[in-house]
């Protein structure tokens, strides 16, 4: 091991020491939570009728940090694209689909591309109805998307990456990622016309339970949703494209 | 030490090995797994802190509106963060890539442009 | 604290360290696929069944897929 | 508030969702028009807030009986002067990259992803807030950094600035998390009250020294700076330019937010230990830098250590937890940022018309470029701390502080730093706009500035760039600026006030005070002498030989510092973590 590794394994010890011996001072675990994340659990329900608390958190009570991290994962998924556009060999024009049907990857066995490709369907409906539901019960627009995201990925386990370049080609993500994250904006500056507040609730808030209710909380949940699912993919893709390259590149 | 703080002391595990990792780390892509597995050691940390005994998930859609739930607002931070996690590992996953095309190898070493 | 939650804390403490230690970048995303199910189930067990979803889809799907792919671009020639 | 959050992210997302059919004037002029109008807003609420600060309950959770329940966004002097310190710079070096970025270019959405994310935290009452906005600048920061992937340096910058940075911003979120469960709320008012006169426990140690270690690293403190220089000296000039003036600044301000919110009233009882403990930091940052910045050969490298060793001056106004030590911190950063940017502009239009940055290859050829030179010459003696520079005001103002709590000394360090970046520069300045030897090796072609756009690009570049350091010339001497920087400072370690008007609705105007008199005859001279001194070392310097190594006067010390600069990101871990045990340990021990 180099002399980086030991003086860094020995940091990393020092470091712990004063870690552990300051953790055992906290609060045993489970013996109370934060006063404030009950208060706002029971809010959630009490005046947004959103029985699914942490969404009500996500897009109404601090829907503010929400979009801050949308952003982020935005910016993440901009910056990739970039990144590996540059090794793609600048070549911006989508392929021709009958060289796009050569550039299949390794070999998927019959059965398991079969399996996978049953199991697309199914999933990215699941993810939109998590990301749909999101302020009645559990999940919301962030697992939503990654479910559809995993869904794309079983696109490529099926060998089929010509048929999610067509499905989802860069340029359809980008305006979907778009649609998500500027809706939310929006759906915030609406608010904020209309006197609510920077994404404030300007919807009926409806009965406890039903699909239509909470307010803004499901809008806000569904462009999540399509932001994340969105911004998922492109990374999925934009991956799945560099392999491929090579690939065809090879003899 | 007893049982009551073993959950924070995973998250510190957690931390550290990730660390640990890093430090004595000769490859980018690795590296990078060890970064991911040193963020999920605040998500561990922000849901312990969230927990309480006798209380189940903020979700009232088959439960009475009167139950005791654990805190929702550790679980919105922790769900974002592993989402954006996962674009911050995706980018730095394009650097590494980008670098292997530029010095044929993944190690840190091996990338000596900036010194000094 | 729960038997479960004990197993999973145990669970998610050997997979953190299995991640850090495999030098092998291939069967290292395998592990931390592993790490990924560990936190899911320990995230059930603290009632946090939203992270718990996002953690599943996120580090035992779609990371792994992306290191792999990552690893595939490296391994095939890499220029 | 979130006008000046929402109106650059939506400019962002738009631009990403264009046609590539978009004419680019389109583009430019949304992204420009869009920073313009934060820069705005943000100008506003500067105004605004030096009557009373300001608060927003973000979508109209306002508190309920007296606790917070949706997120704060507070403007006071201080917070709303950095947001728009950035928001005016972004505007400023939006207008340098007019009509020269490819339709695909994804750089103007990312520039203001990061302008929206900067002034959310700025603006941040909100620990969680605080964390989510940190790491949306963040994100979007790497991306900008790696953004010309075609170079080995350029992803190697990337990748230490994102891989160290994504470890702070961990250590970070890991200590609000234990704040926060210690508190029992993350409104950073309601953390104030609720653990004043609580006193040091072992919560409130963890979360400082993991929150402090988090921030050290964002802010470049030696020993977490290394990323700093690598990011920034591959990084687009145009975003260097605005890297340098507010991305590690922002994080000093958080250290300070948080230290005169949530931790103002549990160290009370420790405030000589802590000062201390600061200014190790803060003169060790300013004296690393400043020698590192001397012996470097690429001249953004040069700009970025600078940048750290100032920043190292301003941690100095801040370690002296005095308000005149936050006024000059605030005055410090503003008259920096200024002219720093103005710096990085000059060196990426040399970087545009001549193809490198190099000192060494800058001293072999035959013409000059007195323009340049004169542009950076000024910066330099700007850096070394001359007036009429809004560096020397501040400057004035954290010596004064220094001074008042007993550390007098600080003031020679600053001095000091001051007049090694600033004879760095001039170094820099003469060899580009002075040297004109006909040794053979000449690799320029004087003619090239006709290329490349010429006349354009340098309008377009050279105009903001002299147009920002003017800026810092003027407000530099200004009395009404200086009262309202030394009013913002009195504001600022307000803590109760602070409380007040964020979860109580009391705004509280304070008598503005008598500006301080900056030109006193000892001030004037110290100012003098630093650049006297600046110019005899470039003088010298240019004497002995042109190289770099000439410079490196104590040798072996040198080097070795030099050597610890590795570009390894496994060094620079290393360095993280050890030096997050130091904080944490010696926390340990002086808080007890």
């Amino acid at each position: 091991m180099s002399a980086r590794g030991f003086i860094g394994l020995a940091a990393v010890v020092l470091l712990g020491a004063w870690l552990v011996e300051g953790l055992l001072g906290l609060p045993g675990f489970g013996e109370d939570a934060p006063a404030y994340g009950l208060a706002l659990a029971d809010l959630a329900l009490a005046e947004r009728n959103a029985t699914n608390a942490v969404s009500a958190v996500l897009f109404d009570l601090r829907a503010l940090d929400t979009l801050g991290e949308a952003l982020a994962l935005f910016a993440g998924a901009a910056a990739v694209q970039t990144v590996l556009r540059e090794l793609a060999g600048e070549e911006e024009s989508e392929p021709p689909a009958s060289t796009a049907v050569d550039r299949r990857p390794a070999p998927t066995g019959d059965a398991v591309r079969a399996v996978a490709l049953w199991l697309v369907a199914p999933t990215v409906l699941y993810g939109a109805y998590i990301a749909a539901r999101g302020h009645v019960s559990v999940g919301g627009g962030f697992q939503g998307g990654a479910i559809v995201a995993a869904a794309v990925a079983l696109v490529f386990l099926a060998g089929r990456q010509a048929t999610m370049h067509h499905l989802a080609p860069e340029s359809a993500l980008d305006i979907t990622e778009s649609i998500g994250a500027g809706g939310f904006l929006v759906v915030g500056l609406v608010a904020l016309a209309t006197g609510a507040g920077f994404l404030g609730n300007v919807l009926p808030l409806g009965e406890a339970g039903r699909l239509l209710s909470a307010g803004t909380i499901g809008v806000l949940s569904v462009l999540i949703g399509l932001e994340a699912a969105s911004a998922l993919a492109t990374l999925i893709q934009k991956f799945v494209e560099q392999t491929v390259e090579i690939r065809q590149e090879e003899p | 030490m007893s049982a009551e703080h073993l959950p924070y002391l995973l998250a510190a595990w957690v931390l550290l090995t990730g660390l640990a990792g890093i430090v004595t780390s000769r490859d980018l892509v690795h590296t990078i797994m060890c970064l991911a597995v040193l963020q999920t050691s605040v998500h561990v940390l922000l849901l312990a802190i969230g927990y309480r005994h006798d209380a189940t998930a903020p979700i009232y859609d088959d439960v009475p509106a009167d139950v005791a739930v654990v805190d929702p607002v550790v679980q919105a931070l922790t769900v974002t963060d592993i989402v954006v996690g996962a674009a911050a590992t995706a980018l730095l996953l394009a650097f590494a890539v980008q670098v292997n095309k530029r010095t044929g190898s993944l190690d840190p070493a091996g990338l000596v442009a900036l010194r000094g | 604290m729960t038997a479960v939650q004990v197993i999973a804390l145990l669970l998610v403490a050997v997979t953190a360290a299995g991640v850090a230690a495999t030098r092998d970048t291939t069967r290292q995303a395998i592990v931390f696929g592993a790490h990924g199910m560990a936190l899911t189930l320990l995230f059930l067990t603290f009632h946090a069944p939203g992270v718990a979803m996002a953690e599943a889809a996120v580090s035992g799907v779609v990371l792994p897929l992306l290191v792999l792919l990552a690893l595939a671009k490296v391994r095939s020639g890499g220029r | 508030m979130p006008l000046a959050i929402a109106v650059p992210l939506l400019a962002a997302v738009v631009l990403r969702s264009l046609p590539p059919s978009v004419d680019r004037r389109v583009r430019d002029g949304l992204a420009v028009l869009s920073a313009a109008a934060t820069a705005l807003v943000t100008a506003w609420l500067l105004r605004a807030s030096a009557a009373e600060t300001l608060v927003h309950w973000v979508a109209g959770w306002t508190p309920r009986e007296e606790n917070a329940i949706g997120i704060a966004l507070v403007a006071d002097p201080i917070g709303a002067g950095i947001a728009a310190l950035g928001a005016v710079l972004m505007t400023a070096v939006l207008l340098t990259k007019w009509n020269r970025e490819t339709v695909d270019d994804r750089s103007h959405t990312l520039a203001l992803i990061f302008l929206g994310g900067f002034c959310g935290f700025a603006f941040a009452g909100d620990l969680l807030t605080l964390f989510v906005f940190l790491e949306t600048t963040s994100i979007a920061a790497y991306a900008i950094t790696g953004y010309r992937p075609q170079e080995l340096a350029s992803l190697q910058g990337a990748v230490n600035f994102a891989l160290t940075n994504t470890i702070g911003a961990t250590l970070f979120l890991t200590g609000a998390a234990v704040l926060y469960a210690h508190a029992g709320t993350p409104n950073l008012a309601e953390i104030a009250e609720l653990l004043n006169g609580a006193g040091v426990e072992a919560p409130t140690v963890i979360a400082l020294g993991l929150m402090t270690a988090g921030l050290f690293t964002k802010a470049a403190v030696v020993p977490f700076h290394f990323w700093h220089a690598d990011s920034h000296a591959v990084a687009p000039s145009w975003a260097a330019a605005f890297f340098s003036a507010v991305l590690i600044q922002v994080a000093l301000y958080a250290i300070a937010r948080l230290h005169w919110t949530a931790f103002a009233g549990p160290v009370e009882a420790h405030t000589d230990e802590l000062r201390a403990f600061y200014a190790v930091f803060a003169v060790l940052t300013a004296g690393v830098a400043a020698v590192m910045c001397l012996v470097q050969d690429d001249l953004k490298r040069m700009l970025a250590f600078s940048t750290v060793a100032h920043l190292g001056i301003a941690a100095i106004g801040f370690a002296t937890f005095e308000p005149d030590g936050i006024a000059g911190a605030g005055t410090y950063v503003v008259g920096h940022g200024l002219v720093k940017a103005g710096l990085f502009l000059a060196a990426g239009w040399l970087l545009v018309q001549h193809g490198t940055v190099s000192l060494a290859a800058f001293s072999g050829r035959a013409y000059r470029l007195p323009l340049l030179g004169g542009i950076l010459a000024v910066g330099g003696l700007g850096l070394a701390g001359l007036p009429p520079f809004g560096m020397y005001t501040g400057k004035v103002l954290i010596d004064e502080a220094a001074e008042a709590v007993g550390y007098g000394w600080l003031s020679y360090v600053a001095l000091a730093a001051a007049a090694l970046t600033g004879a760095a520069v001039l170094r820099a300045a003469a060899l580009v706009g002075l040297r004109a030897t006909d040794r053979g090796g000449d690799r320029g072609d004087p003619d090239r500035d006709g290329g490349q756009g010429g006349q354009r690009v340098t309008l377009l570049i050279l105009v903001p760039a002299v147009a920002l350091m003017a800026a810092s010339a003027v407000i530099g001497p200004l009395p009404t600026f200086i009262a309202a920087a030394e009013e913002a400072g009195e504001r600022f370690v307000e803590v109760d006030a602070y409380v007040d008007a964020v979860l109580h609705g009391e705004a509280v105007a304070e008598p503005r005070p008598e500006p301080e008199d900056i030109f006193t005859a000892e001030s004037l001279v110290e100012s003098a002498l630093a650049a006297l001194a600046a110019l005899i070392l470039v003088a010298a310097s240019l004497a002995i030989r042109p190289t770099a190594a000439a410079l490196a006067p104590l040798g072996a010390a040198v080097g070795g510092l030099r050597r610890v600069h590795s570009g390894h990101v496994g060094d620079y871990v290393t360095w993280l973590v050890a030096g997050t045990a130091a904080i944490g340990i010696t926390l340990s021990t002086l808080l007890r």
